[in-house]
């Protein structure tokens, strides 16, 4: 299927099916976290060997237009929340959280994409995936609580800043960064040669897990079901803008509309379900993994790559 | 129930959340618990089920032996911190073991 | 045992073969039981070791809290439906509890 | 050891020493599950591609007679359990099925052995693995119990129709189909470059489960060593004729006669525990595992082969 | 406690080192306990924090429903060959069965 | 950074790093153990490759002198133990078990700095590290206990030589004697390509692992911190003695150093508890674990390197 969807995307509709016939599918977590240490290792040394090889120009300014698109992308989906969807203070600011935030396994498949029809990319994109983590469950918690005293940042900044994916990827830039291609030559097979194979059977479970969630629709009503499948193409076409003003190349402006579009499921719901427990938190997750991440996989990523190719001309 | 040990406790049983583990601990030890002991499960409650995903099982099940008031404390604690919002269930009963300075 | 916890309940314990869990969960939820707590285990008994093979625990460990009613149908049902055929050993004791309507 | 056995089967042998030996080289569930997810879905894949490539004539007629082959060789080892073995009719129906279905584990070492020795077979093979798994399994419940209404055969087909290996198998069927080799290109090095190394870990771990085995052989008696050991040549030289009834190249009838001389030890146990309780789990788990297993991949493999040179000359 | 199951036994839970599994087995066997159920765990206590590590669970919480006797039998024995160099915790409950056979 | 660390070491201090900063990285216990028979087989079947190229001149010898060595190692350790530490008799044993006997994941990151520096060694070095990993420990016991009658011996040998990585070594040397490198280039992708993956993956849990223990270090002292840095080295230039004796290469004598300089932390801690449980089990592991590995994948393999250069000219 040249020109088409990636053949990997394939194992998620097989997880989404396995999940769908209630078959007994089901990766042990272990697994789950071998293959996702691998994905995140693999994704932040390749961003460290392109740095290495000097690819990292205009970084201040992308760092601090990062930053400010992770902001707004979180107030917008608060105000869509609270203004159109009518919901309570407090849900509508952990939804916001999970929205403004990004989805590392989203990046991962768009990085693969990308790889598949030969497009470059800024090797800063893992540090700005890194970037546009963070912010949005810092709002989510403001909007939630207010500047309230006995709010535990100590343990929220803890868990958001050394969880697992913001260390992975940022351990695994420092040493791509260090060791260079060549120095990283002998890890290859494992970190690179696999990434797709390994990407693949990380889809298949997570195809599984977002149709665990499928059942968390009929509570939830149209209004989230819309809000889950028109956020991602409003907020690719606001990635794209800011990629404009940072200057990034088509491929980097395509994985920045990624970032954009979507959501967080591992993250923001374990600092919401600490810091916001009043949130309901199926409510996020049933967004997020079962319409956000598949629709990014499947129908946005070509997307906005025709959107990158339209409004950002070469 | 005489001969087998020699004095009675309170074992303090709680199912919830295991994203819970590392605060609990924190708020077991803030009570004066000398020891606990704790393991992975999974199960159904008012809160809908809860089964193991993403290398984190759902629930914790975790046994504290305690005398009668700090068990009091415990579950105190805990229903004010946490029922609100969290799955969570305790549950009580009476023990004998063999050194009670063990067990506070 | 007063002052600890409000109201007396029955804790039912189920060992019995992994492979049965769906299938209990099932009887479990006919019988009307409000919630439940499962955790994997091995063992040995009448039927020999049970220890984990094949990503399948060997065992698993059900706990029920319920109401005296519903503690003797869940052992009777039980009984009648695994003991013949299945490794299985069950046990009953009373606990306490915080929010008696939680465990009907 | 060219022209002998490959390589991989010291690995089973390893396994089996340390078992007997009773070292703690027990590898975790997580990482069994693992590994034959990834033996099922590269066994599966690498029939869809070939049938991508335009190689699957005739497979109406494969598929039924290997349903018809499934049905008789249950029929065949029920009445020897019966006859000669002198068994219940509850434990000899249970054991049939095992032995009328199929074991996944000896095929992926057939293809392994097929690929060492450069002999091709037809891509169409995983799906008549996965056809002759299930009709032992309803004509050994139906031997058990008759047609009675209390069998519980929707959550049986729930059980053995979308179990693991049936799903992932087909699953990786369609995907090789719909990708073809080249795009399964980017996976190629996870499913296809690692199939061996994958297998030998398998194959370690199967050792010391048939080692654990080995201790039922004195409860049960000669008759079913000798049942065991001496049902898969017999079944494989029924697979032969089979195979020549569906004209299969060397290579396919090869495969054929190794399915048939396999015995159940996944899909048929947990079918039967729930179908035919009464029967006792550790007879037929015992001779499946223990002798028949290794019977096949050790001596059954070279055998066949040399049967189908002899009885299906080119 | 009448109605709910037919016979009074003890229940000995022992929460120790996850390497004295085959240890506590053999013994357990000797002593003459007809089954037994064994859990994975961790926790705290006087030896500190036992955490699991390198694919060893740190402590294992061990499960044996007998008669009198043979629950004073086996705290007895674990007492005198434990207390001294291991971490380990017991406690003794008292249970209602279905099948006094089953459990001595 | 050619000639100087191996990149792959950097994942050890990603590991420490979070470990320190009490970061949630914690690969599960199930990937601990399916990355470390991973690299066992792989370390003994390179040796069984070479031996059945034609490589193990000399062994009797070199098996001697081995033995001879642990045991030398043991006593010396059990000396500076008591004698400058002033640890008593049970302790002191405990800890000369660990010093005595070797780590295979030092010998691991040894082979892959020679790999890297493509220094050649000899293949019998698995074979010597399985002998090097068993005397300390017998000794170990008897300077605990004596020749008391009630100590579990069988037990005692069950653990040690049928413990996971004996058996694993020992089996891996077999199978690649056995196969040869042509009968296991299908394995190779696994077993061998991604073998220094691998071992990045153990080394960040290792680092880990590594700095859950550093508290240890309070309670224990200055002396055991000394003990823990200095004996390496000493250790070392013993080893390049008997290397010397035994006429080994450059390459081998880097290994023995290595091999005597390291402590053990998997099968000494697991005999050591069964056998002198009153020895405290956390002095041994924080001085071998934190100080001991750290330093010899750091600071000592590059040192050794030189004091072979100096000490045996080529
Ligand atoms: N009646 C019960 N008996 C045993 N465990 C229960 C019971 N009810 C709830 N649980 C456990 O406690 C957890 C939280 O319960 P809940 O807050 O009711 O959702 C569930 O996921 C179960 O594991
Ligand atoms: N006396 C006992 N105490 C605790 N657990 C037991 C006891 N007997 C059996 N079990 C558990 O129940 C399972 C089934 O027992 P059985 O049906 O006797 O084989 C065993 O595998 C054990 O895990
Ligand atoms: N008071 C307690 N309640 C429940 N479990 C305990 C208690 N004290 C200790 N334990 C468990 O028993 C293990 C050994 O205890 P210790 O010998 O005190 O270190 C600990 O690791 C805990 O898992
Ligand atoms: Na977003
Ligand atoms: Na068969
Ligand atoms: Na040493």
């Amino acid at each position: 299927m040249p020109g088409g969807l990636d053949p990997i995307v394939m194992f998620f509709g097989l997880g989404l099916l396995a999940g769908a016939l209630k078959a007994d599918l089901r990766l042990p977590p272990a697994i789950y976290e071998f293959v996702s240490t691998l994905l995140l290792l693999s994704i932040g040394m390749k961003g460290g060997i392109e740095l290495a090889a000097g690819g990292g120009g205009g970084l201040p300014l992308q760092i601090a237009l990062t930053l400010v698109l992770g902001i707004l992308l979180t107030f917008l989906a608060f105000f869509i929340l609270r203004g159109v969807g009518r919901l309570d203070r407090v849900n509508a600011a952990a939804v916001a959280a999970h929205y403004g935030s990004v989805s590392v396994a989203t990046f991962a498949v768009g990085v693969a994409f990308l790889t598949r029809a030969a497009i470059p990319y800024e090797p800063t994109m893992p540090l700005l995936l890194v970037l546009l983590e963070i912010p949005a469950i810092v709002i989510g918690i403001l909007l939630a609580k207010g500047l309230r005293s006995d709010t535990p940042w100590g343990e929220i900044a803890h868990e958001v800043l050394l969880g697992r994916s913001v260390l992975l990827l940022l351990g695994g830039l420092l040493i791509g960064t260090v060791a260079g291609a060549e120095g990283l030559e002998p890890v290859k097979p494992l970190f690179f040669d696999l990434f797709k194979g390994i990407l693949a059977i990380f889809l298949l479970e997570m195809g599984l897990i977002a149709a665990d969630h499928f059942g968390g629709f009929r509570r939830h009503g149209l209004f989230m079901v819309a809000f889950a499948l028109l956020i991602p193409p409003l907020f690719a076409v606001i990635g794209i803008g800011f990629a404009a003003l940072m200057g990034l190349s088509p491929g980097g402006a395509i994985l920045l509309a990624t970032l954009a579009a979507s959501a967080s499921y591992i993250a923001a719901p374990a600092a919401m379900r600490q810091a916001v427990p009043e949130a309901n938190p199926a409510l996020s997750l049933t967004a997020s993994l079962a319409l956000t991440f598949p629709f990014n996989i499947l129908v946005g990523l070509p997307l906005y790559q025709r959107l990158v190719d339209w409004l950002l001309p070469a | 129930m005489t001969g087998v040990a020699e004095s009675h406790r309170k074992l303090v049983t709680v199912i919830t959340e295991s994203t819970l583990e590392r605060d609990l601990e924190r708020e077991l030890e803030a009570l004066g618990a000398g020891g606990w002991t704790i393991s992975d499960a999974r199960g159904r409650g008012d809160k809908g089920v809860r089964a193991s995903h993403w290398g984190h099982s759902a629930n914790i099940r975790v046994e504290v032996v305690c005398d009668t008031p700090l068990a009091e404390r415990v579950l105190t604690r805990l229903r004010e911190k946490y029922y609100a919002n969290y799955a969570i269930v305790m549950w009580v009963q009476d023990v004998e073991v063999l050194r009670p300075d063990k067990f506070r």
